[in-house]
């Protein structure tokens, strides 16, 4: 396994060397460069996961973890900073998610993105995070994710702003990295704490966690020491990691950031900001997920309410959005919500179809793995649409079906996968997802369903706008709108591995056929779990998702939509409320610019300038109006020099006797 | 000095010892002083002066006869602080003419043209 | 009486020998009708005359015989071979002086005679040397007013300037007057103890005695009046400014070092049993000293008077070495004032010859001296950083040396006061700096050749302030001395 | 003569060749030429350094060499390094190599008085005398005054007038503490290392002297290391100072502060650091968060720049005054690197402001487009302002992190979650600046015209990125270089930590 290391050392050098000579190169050659790179790590990581999955399973039934590097990388007293390599079956499922995803989006920019300024930086930046991807991914230790998650991060800054002409692009991406910055703060913190009390950093908990027993940190001493180190302390290191992951994610209240990150170029927003960088949260918290169920079960709530209440926030706005890619956005932040319960609703490790506590791991990889496939498809075929129309707007659309064929079919391929539809890959995981929800609550499980049902909805409603719907002659007839192989070529692999991934789990989930499915490579205690659905959840959630989409159909298929009008005026504020995503962005903005700049900076600054700087400069005022005041006592009168130095001598006496 | 004494002790019966000089000092040395703060004309103020250096020099010349008669230091003392104190003078009021010369007064108001 | 017991005063006895010759070559050389050499004879001759007296005096330093100390005159004279080495301090800035004065005595403009400046000045020094070596208050009265009667007719020196004279006149009222008070607490003293033996008098001393402690505070005034120390110290502006620039620099120095070494000897040696009490009074004069003068410098303009100022406050410095009269408060106060004489000294060449060439004596015409002048403002900068106390020049040794020798003494609060003083003298120190780098000026000073003399002098200033505080045998050398009974 | 006074003797054989240079090219010359043999004898020292140290060479600081200098008073010229003064030699090394680029077409008298200030920056980290280190400490001081006077821009006077002030007023509290140290030990030895460990004379400094000596040594380091609340000469000098001089100034000079701190205060005084170091934590945690705070609303970069630094070398001292080793040798990182960000920071915002004539914020726009390569250097400083992994910025703020960590009561962990508070701020300044003056679209046609980087600021910039981007990528030698040294100081104030009751209110 040593050749993993060249999954990470290869796109960095890439990185390097069109950051640093991409000026002299061409766009063809810098733009195959970093596909060729990409095509390089992708089969490795194949291969990877290829000896990784057929090697023998450990005595206990799971996969073993392999650890091929890992070295200090900074000394921190009794802790060490390594950077590493470990490999265990989500992390290797994420390395085919990422290359995949990533390789697709390189090969679709070379149309894309043609003849754009500043092509080769954005094959270099592309490269850039691919790489810190990677590491994020096959990190061995808490701080090396954090290392490389600071790293997407910043990747993610310069692919957001990659048109940093335009002031939009420029807003979003600062946004975009401060809301994720001051989330990882908590993060930080978290992992600060965790590797104080546990002594290590490493992901190898079974040796690490040893919580000295009597420790009371928090708390002064003298105050009860009833409450056990072990009881609280890792507990609000996790919830403090999860503040972090969430950041990433977009959970509400921190997804602000994500909608507006569509402001870059559409195949960065497949890459990062629907397949891979934005379920670095639920990576971590699955990362986690040993010591969420065994120490914060208690906690885990805040998980599933996080995330429930993010599904619906953002699949509510996600029906009144106009901008293609921003229902997307806003799909993706539920979507992700999706996963995240599937996480928290998990109540125990082991696996067995006794133990339903534990399917919403195995759940929520496989709605990962999933999703990124169709979400990735999503947005790239709204790149096509995009590229087409020049118009990121529903108005411009319409009626598009006859001029972008494939893009169309791809599309609705993704549209019923991501609704649920049996024989697509999205059915599959999100009836696992259902099926754990209804096992921890049946609440749960219908608030989710339902969630699931307004994804068919808003899914179909952006499909019918796009493709069918009233169309913009005007425009149309203009440019004409067409697609390039170039681009359409990523779409049809995605729609085949989501059409492929979605029939073989269906036959196997419906028992049609023994064989491996996905709980056999990733389930929370490593063992072998073949899917089965349960036949109850299967068929309400199927229902359900026809019911939306015939819905969607109804309202907005047609050349006219009477209904969509009278929606509309029935409850304009409610639209318009769901269209400013219910304020969000405006309660921040005040927070951040009204309360933080208006009332704390500048009167720091002020302060600063007038009072602290003020007091010195009252010293160097006060002793040049002292001398000019007392500058009488010199008064040029030689019988006052004389009374002076008499006073002087009788003072001076007088201090003596 | 004895026999002033005496004369003083047989006339007004008074005995007049170290205080005496003493006291007559003093209040030659602060009349020298408020003449000093006070005149007007420099060469007052020079006077002044003299007053003040006199009057350590009684103290001196007293203290060397009424108390330390074996040695004679107060009196050599007193002798080199008279011609100190004349060439003092003799330099001062050399300034002082040169003062005059220029400003046609020789008022020691008139002295401030350097201050502050 | 044995008559060779002059021959024992060597330093004096050398002093009044070049003082005499001068006062020949001055008859013969000096006439109406000069020709070039000899004009070019009374130049050199005082220099060089005194270098060769400031030599003969150093051998005895350097050959010591026996340990040095001398008596004479059943102890009225007094001589150690600190005192000698503080005599060939002041003979090397008094050297300088000369140097310094040549062309301002030899331009015929100022009309001022050139042989008496020598002689006066001369006798100053005699003064202060006798003042230094004395063994009773008659020998340090005599030699303190010899020091001061001589020095109003330097001030007095150009007799048509009006300012020159009103200077002396300040000068010598206050001295009448401080001199009066000093001899009036001298006979307090004798009336007290009896005798004015310094040898004699430490004995005799009461710390209740009432007159004593008055004639304490006389003799700390008197002597505080020559230092320029507050509240004695309200004639030095005045005087500073209307002096003839040599002369200031003179009365800056060389008067100011002799009595400051004095303080410390008389303190240490006659006043030892109050010294509760003198370390009070000293505590709080150089509080004063240092703080109100660097008030009032901060707004001066000419800039006479602004060394009169920073004069003061280095005084306060000075000083700071008497604080409970250490062995290491002598080494450093002797050393401080060897540092101090060739950086101020430095400082007045420059005024002088800037003074000499353009008639400028405000700060603000310096403005732009540096375009004009750089070599100059150069090496003003190097005397100003080093009366500021800037390393590496020496100004920063003797006061770092000085403020340790204070705290060691006892004193952290006085040394604190005076170091946070020592921000406000650097303050006023760069307004000239900043005026010769920074500011411009429409007219600046043109650009100048000052003489060879002066040129000469600039040289050994510059040499004292980038070296004198690095070579540190100098130091050495001084604590050696301190360290035999306190250089007494 | 031991090699390490090489470090002092380069810069006066270029002050020499400097005043006997004629022509701009001989100036250059000379400068280049000294300048190389700087860094190059820091490199081979860094390097030797390592090699003696793992051959075995434990002494806590090595090459030491002394020479009595003014023998009554028990000064010595002693000069020695550890693993802390290699680290910043090697600084210094850097950043007046760079700087000699930066100030390609500066005057004679302007490279007479950086290299002035450049020895004094040698001389004290190589000193291990108080004294010594006293003197160094203010050569290098009051060449500022006259760099920016002369050289400098805006209110130039005022501010190089309050530079110096403020720096010399410390300088007064400095000379107080080291004088009590001397004597509070024994008046026998300036030496640091004999002080601390009670060798050559010195005795342990009684416990209630520390407690006033403490305060007056901290206060003036702290005051170079821009420590809250006497940072204010710091934003007005370095706005005012030219480029090279910020660079120096903020990349060298202000480390004086911390590693005088580290050195003198905490090294000789632990009593008092754990006794007292409380006061200066909540006024450094405060510094960290006001700069970062203050820094947000700044509209000239150059003020920008330097409330980053108060909150970042508040940072610093901050670090130093957790007295554990980590955080401590997070402290020296920092100190590495913060210099080299800043100065890279300050090297640009000289040339922009050279070029564009201004600083402010909001008349600055789109310069991506007119200048890419100072842009993009400008871009990469930002992000390793705000602590971006692979730069210099992570590792030390990390270390710090972790370090401060390690002291588990709940008044450090406070003020520890407060100072990590601030590099959210960070980021937010940081992209409030970059956004607003590298994107976007230039309006102002003056700036259309002006050009790139020329070569020797090119080279400059990119010198200074490959130390950044080498420390953020390959940490572990410096870090173990520097905790190697930092752990006997920190032992030093542990095993006395425990002697005396902790009085603090909040512990």
């Amino acid at each position: 396994m040593e050749y993993t290391i060249l999954i990470l050392l290869l796109p960095f050098l890439s990185f390097l060397f069109l950051g640093l000579a991409g000026k002299w190169l061409s766009h063809r050659t810098s733009g195959l460069i970093g596909t060729t790179v990409l095509a390089a790590i992708t089969i490795l990581s194949y291969c990877t996961a290829y000896t990784y999955f057929t090697a023998d399973r450990c005595a206990d039934g799971s996969y073993a973890t392999l650890v091929p590097y890992n070295a200090t990388w900074l000394p921190l007293g009794h802790l060490n900073f390594d950077l590493g390599i470990l490999l265990d079956p989500i992390s290797v499922m994420m390395l085919i998610v990422i290359t995949t995803v990533s390789f697709m989006v390189h090969i679709y920019s070379f149309g894309y993105m043609k003849g754009e300024r500043g092509f080769q930086r954005y094959y270099a930046f592309l490269s850039l995070f691919t790489m810190s991807m990677l590491g994020l991914v096959v990190a061995t230790n808490i701080f090396q994710m954090y290392l490389f998650w600071e790293l997407v991060g910043v990747s993610s800054y310069l692919l957001i702003g990659f048109y940093y002409t335009l002031p939009a692009a420029v807003a979003a991406s600062k946004k975009a990295f401060i809301v994720t910055r001051f989330a990882d703060l908590g993060f930080l913190i978290g992992i600060l704490i965790f590797g104080y009390y546990t002594g290590s950093f490493s992901f190898d908990f079974v040796n690490n966690l040893q919580m000295a027993e009597g420790t009371t940190p928090f708390i002064p001493c003298g105050i009860d020491k009833a409450i056990a180190a072990g009881g609280f302390i890792l507990p609000t290191a996790l919830t403090l990691m999860f503040i972090g992951g969430a950041g990433k994610s977009a959970m509400f209240p921190l997804h602000i950031w994500l909608p507006d990150a569509m402001e870059g170029p559409t195949p960065v927003s497949a890459l990062i900001h629907a397949a891979t960088m934005v379920v670095a949260g639920v990576y971590q918290v699955a990362r986690l997920f040993p010591l969420w169920v065994t120490y914060a079960q208690d906690w885990m709530p805040i998980i599933i309410w996080v995330g429930v209440f993010t599904a619906f926030y953002a699949a509510s706005v996600a029906c009144a959005q106009s901008d293609i890619k921003r229902v997307l956005a806003f799909s993706t932040i539920s979507q992700i919500a999706f996963m995240m319960v599937a996480l928290g609703v998990c109540t125990e490790i082991t696996t067995g179809h006794e133990h339903a506590g534990s399917i919403g791991y195995m759940a929520s990889m496989f709605h990962l793995f999933t999703h990124a496939m169709f979400k990735a498809c999503l947005f790239l075929g709204a790149g096509c649409i995009i590229h087409a129309v020049h118009s990121n707007e529903m108005v411009a659309m319409g009626g598009l079906r006859k001029y972008l064929p494939i893009t169309h079919a791809t599309f609705l391929i993704s549209c019923l996968a991501i609704s649920g539809i049996p024989f697509f890959s999205g059915f599959s995981s999100k009836d696992e997802i259902i099926t754990a929800c209804m096992a921890y609550s049946p609440a749960v499980g219908y608030i989710m369903t339902a969630i699931a049902a307004m994804t068919a909805f808003y899914m179909f409603r952006l499909y019918y706008g796009i493709f069918w719907g009233t169309e913009n002659k005007e425009l149309h007839t203009e440019h004409t709108p067409h697609e390039e192989t170039i681009m359409t070529a990523p779409l049809v692999i995605l729609s085949i591995i989501t059409v492929g991934v979605g029939i073989y789990t269906t036959l196997a989930g419906f028992g049609l056929f023994e064989g491996y499915s996905f709980g056999s490579l990733i389930s929370a205690d490593g063992q072998d779990y073949r899917i089965h659905f349960d036949p109850s959840v299967a068929s309400l959630s199927t229902i359900i998702a026809i019911c939306s989409i015939a819905l969607a159909t109804y309202i907005f298929k047609g050349e006219t939509q009477p209904v969509a009008d009278r929606m509309y005026n029935a409850a304009p504020r409610l639209h318009r409320w769901a269209y400013k995503r219910f304020y969000m962005d405006e309660v921040y903005q005040f927070i951040t610019h009204r309360i933080i700049f208006a009332y704390v900076s500048r009167p720091i600054a002020w302060f600063d300038r007038h009072v602290i700087d003020g007091f010195f400069n009252f010293l160097a005022w006060g002793t040049h109006t002292l001398s000019n005041n007392i500058k009488g006592f010199q008064s040029g009168r030689v019988q006052q020099y004389a009374l002076v130095f008499l006073i002087g001598i009788l003072v001076l006496i007088l201090m003596i006797l | 000095m004895d026999r002033l004494n005496d004369i003083l002790n047989i006339v007004l019966g008074i005995h007049v010892d170290i205080s005496w000089f003493l006291i007559l000092s003093a209040l030659m040395m602060f009349i020298g002083i408020y003449g000093f703060l006070t005149r007007r004309n420099t060469l007052a103020i020079l006077i002044s002066v003299e007053l003040m250096l006199n009057a350590a020099d009684i103290n001196f010349a007293a203290f060397n006869r009424l108390l330390f008669p074996n040695g004679q230091e107060g009196y050599i003392f007193t002798l080199f602080s008279i011609a100190i104190s004349a060439a003092e003078t003799a330099i001062a009021i050399a300034v002082m003419i040169n003062i005059y010369r220029n400003l046609k007064n020789n008022f020691v108001g008139n002295l401030d043209k350097l201050k502050w | 009486m044995d008559y060779s017991q002059f021959l024992n005063m060597h330093d004096e006895i050398s002093l009044i020998a070049v003082i005499v010759i001068l006062f020949l070559a001055d008859l013969f050389l000096c006439g109406e009708h000069k020709s070039e050499m000899a004009s070019k004879a009374m130049s050199l001759l005082p220099s060089g005359l005194l270098l060769l007296q400031t030599a003969y005096i150093a051998s005895a330093l350097i050959c010591p015989c026996g340990n040095g100390i001398v008596d004479a005159f059943g102890g009225m004279y007094h001589n150690t071979p600190m005192m000698t080495l503080v005599k060939v301090v002041l003979n090397i800035g008094t050297i300088i002086v000369f140097l310094m004065a040549n062309n301002w005595l030899k331009r015929p403009e100022n009309q001022v005679k050139e042989g008496e400046f020598y002689l006066l000045t001369l006798s100053t020094l005699l003064g202060m040397y006798y003042m230094m070596s004395s063994g009773h208050f008659l020998m340090f009265f005599i030699g303190l007013e010899l020091a001061s009667i001589p020095m109003t007719a330097l001030i007095a020196y150009t007799k048509n300037n009006q300012e020159s004279a009103e200077a002396a006149a300040k000068y010598i009222l206050t001295a009448l007057f401080s001199s009066g008070l000093l001899l009036y607490g001298i006979s307090l003293i004798y009336g007290t103890c009896g005798t004015m033996y310094f040898n004699e008098l430490a004995c005799k001393f009461d710390t209740n005695n009432t007159l004593q402690l008055v004639a304490l505070v006389l003799f700390i005034s008197g002597i505080g009046f020559k230092i320029s120390l507050v509240p004695f110290h309200l004639w030095t502006a005045d005087t500073y400014q209307g002096a003839p620039t040599t002369v200031t620099g003179y009365l800056s120095v060389i008067s100011k070092g002799a009595a400051a070494f004095v303080l410390f000897t008389i303190l240490f040696k006659v006043f030892q049993p109050m010294i509760e009490q003198w370390d009070i009074i000293m505590l709080w004069i150089i509080i004063f000293s240092i703080t109100i003068a660097n008030i009032f410098a901060v707004r001066q303009n000419n800039i006479k008077r602004f060394m009169a100022f920073s004069a003061i406050s280095q005084a306060g410095y000075l000083v700071l070495g008497v604080m409970g009269g250490t062995a290491q408060g002598m080494t450093s106060l002797v050393y401080y004032l060897f540092v101090y004489m060739v950086a101020n000294l430095g400082v007045f060449l420059i005024i002088n010859v800037t003074e000499q060439n353009s008639g400028k004596i405000n700060i603000s015409d310096y403005n732009g001296f540096y375009q004009t002048n750089p070599k100059l403002s150069f090496i003003m900068t190097l005397c100003l950083f080093s009366l500021a106390g800037i390393p590496p020049f020496a100004g920063f040794f003797s006061k770092f040396f000085i403020f340790m020798a204070a705290f060691n003494a006892g004193f952290p609060v006085l040394v604190f006061i005076a170091l946070v003083n020592t921000v406000i003298s650097l303050y006023y120190y760069l307004l000239i700096v900043k005026a010769m780098y920074i500011m411009k000026s429409n007219e600046p000073i043109a650009l100048f050749k000052s003489d060879s003399y002066s040129k000469i002098a600039i040289v050994i200033c510059t040499l004292g302030v980038v070296f004198g505080g690095i070579i540190s045998c100098i130091y050495g050398y001084i604590d050696i001395l301190s360290n035999l009974s306190y250089g007494m | 003569m031991n090699f390490l006074s090489l470090f002092v003797l380069i810069p006066l054989l270029m002050l020499f060749g400097l005043w006997l240079a004629k022509e701009q090219k001989g100036i250059r010359t000379v400068m280049v030429v000294g300048s190389s043999a700087l860094l190059a004898l820091a490199i081979a020292l860094t390097l030797k350094f390592i090699s003696d140290r793992s051959g075995g060479a434990t002494a806590e600081m090595l090459y030491t060499a002394s020479f009595v200098w003014f023998e009554p008073l028990h000064i010595s010229y002693s000069v020695g390094v550890d693993g802390i003064s290699v680290a910043m030699l090697l600084l210094s090394g850097v950043i007046v190599f760079t700087g000699t680029f930066v100030s390609w077409d500066m005057c004679k008298e302007y490279f007479l008085w950086f290299t002035l200030l450049s020895m004094g920056v040698f001389g004290f980290f190589i000193s291990v005398d108080m004294f010594m280190m006293f003197m160094f400490y203010e050569i290098a001081l009051i060449p500022m005054y006259l760099l920016i006077g002369v050289w400098g821009s805006g209110h130039k006077e005022y501010s190089a007038m309050k530079l110096t002030l403020m720096l010399m007023g410390a300088s007064a509290f400095l000379m107080l503490g080291i004088f009590g140290i001397f004597y509070g030990a024994g008046g026998q030895t300036m030496n640091v290392v004999d002080i601390a460990n009670h060798t050559g004379g010195a005795h342990i400094i009684d416990f209630s002297k520390q407690c006033i000596w403490f305060p007056f040594t901290f206060i003036g380091f702290g005051v170079l290391g821009a420590m809250f609340p006497f940072h204010t000469w710091s934003p007005d000098g370095h706005a005012s100072a030219p480029t090279a001089v910020s660079m120096l100034h903020a990349g060298v000079l202000m480390k004086l502060g911390g590693y005088g701190c580290f050195r003198i205060a905490i090294y000789l005084l632990p009593e008092a650091a754990n006794e007292l170091s409380w006061i200066f934590l909540i006024l450094t945690a405060t510094g960290v968060v006001y700069g970062a705070l203050s820094a947000c609303v700044q509209t000239d970069l150059k003020y920008l720049n330097a409330y980053s630094s108060v909150s970042h070398c508040g940072m610093v001292l901050f670090a130093i005054l957790m007295l554990t080793t980590t955080a401590s040798t997070g402290a020296i990182l920092q100190m590495l690197s913060h210099g080299l960000m800043t100065a890279l920071f300050f090297a640009i915002i000289g040339m922009i402001y050279h070029r564009a004539h201004t600083r402010d914020i909001r008349q600055l726009n789109g310069l991506m487009r007119i200048v890419p390569f100072l842009s993009v250097g400008f871009a990469i400083a930002g992000l390793a302002n705000l602590g971006l992994p692979g730069l210099s910025g992570f590792v030390a703020e990390m270390t710090i992190f972790v370090g401060s960590f390690e002291n588990a009561d709940t008044f450090h962990r406070i003020l520890t979650i407060m100072a990590t508070t601030s590099i959210v701020v960070a980021a937010v300044y940081i992209l409030r600046m970059i956004g607003k003056i590298l994107y976007g679209v230039n309006q102002n046609p003056e700036h259309a015209k002006i050009h790139d980087a020329h070569w020797e600021e090119r080279f400059a910039v990119i010198c200074l990125i490959c130390c950044i981007a080498g420390i953020g990528m390959a940490p572990g030698w410096l870090s173990e270089l520097i905790s190697h040294s930092v752990a006997p100081v920190i032992d030093n104030v542990k095993t006395v930590g425990h002697l005396i009751s902790q009085s603090n209110p909040f512990m």
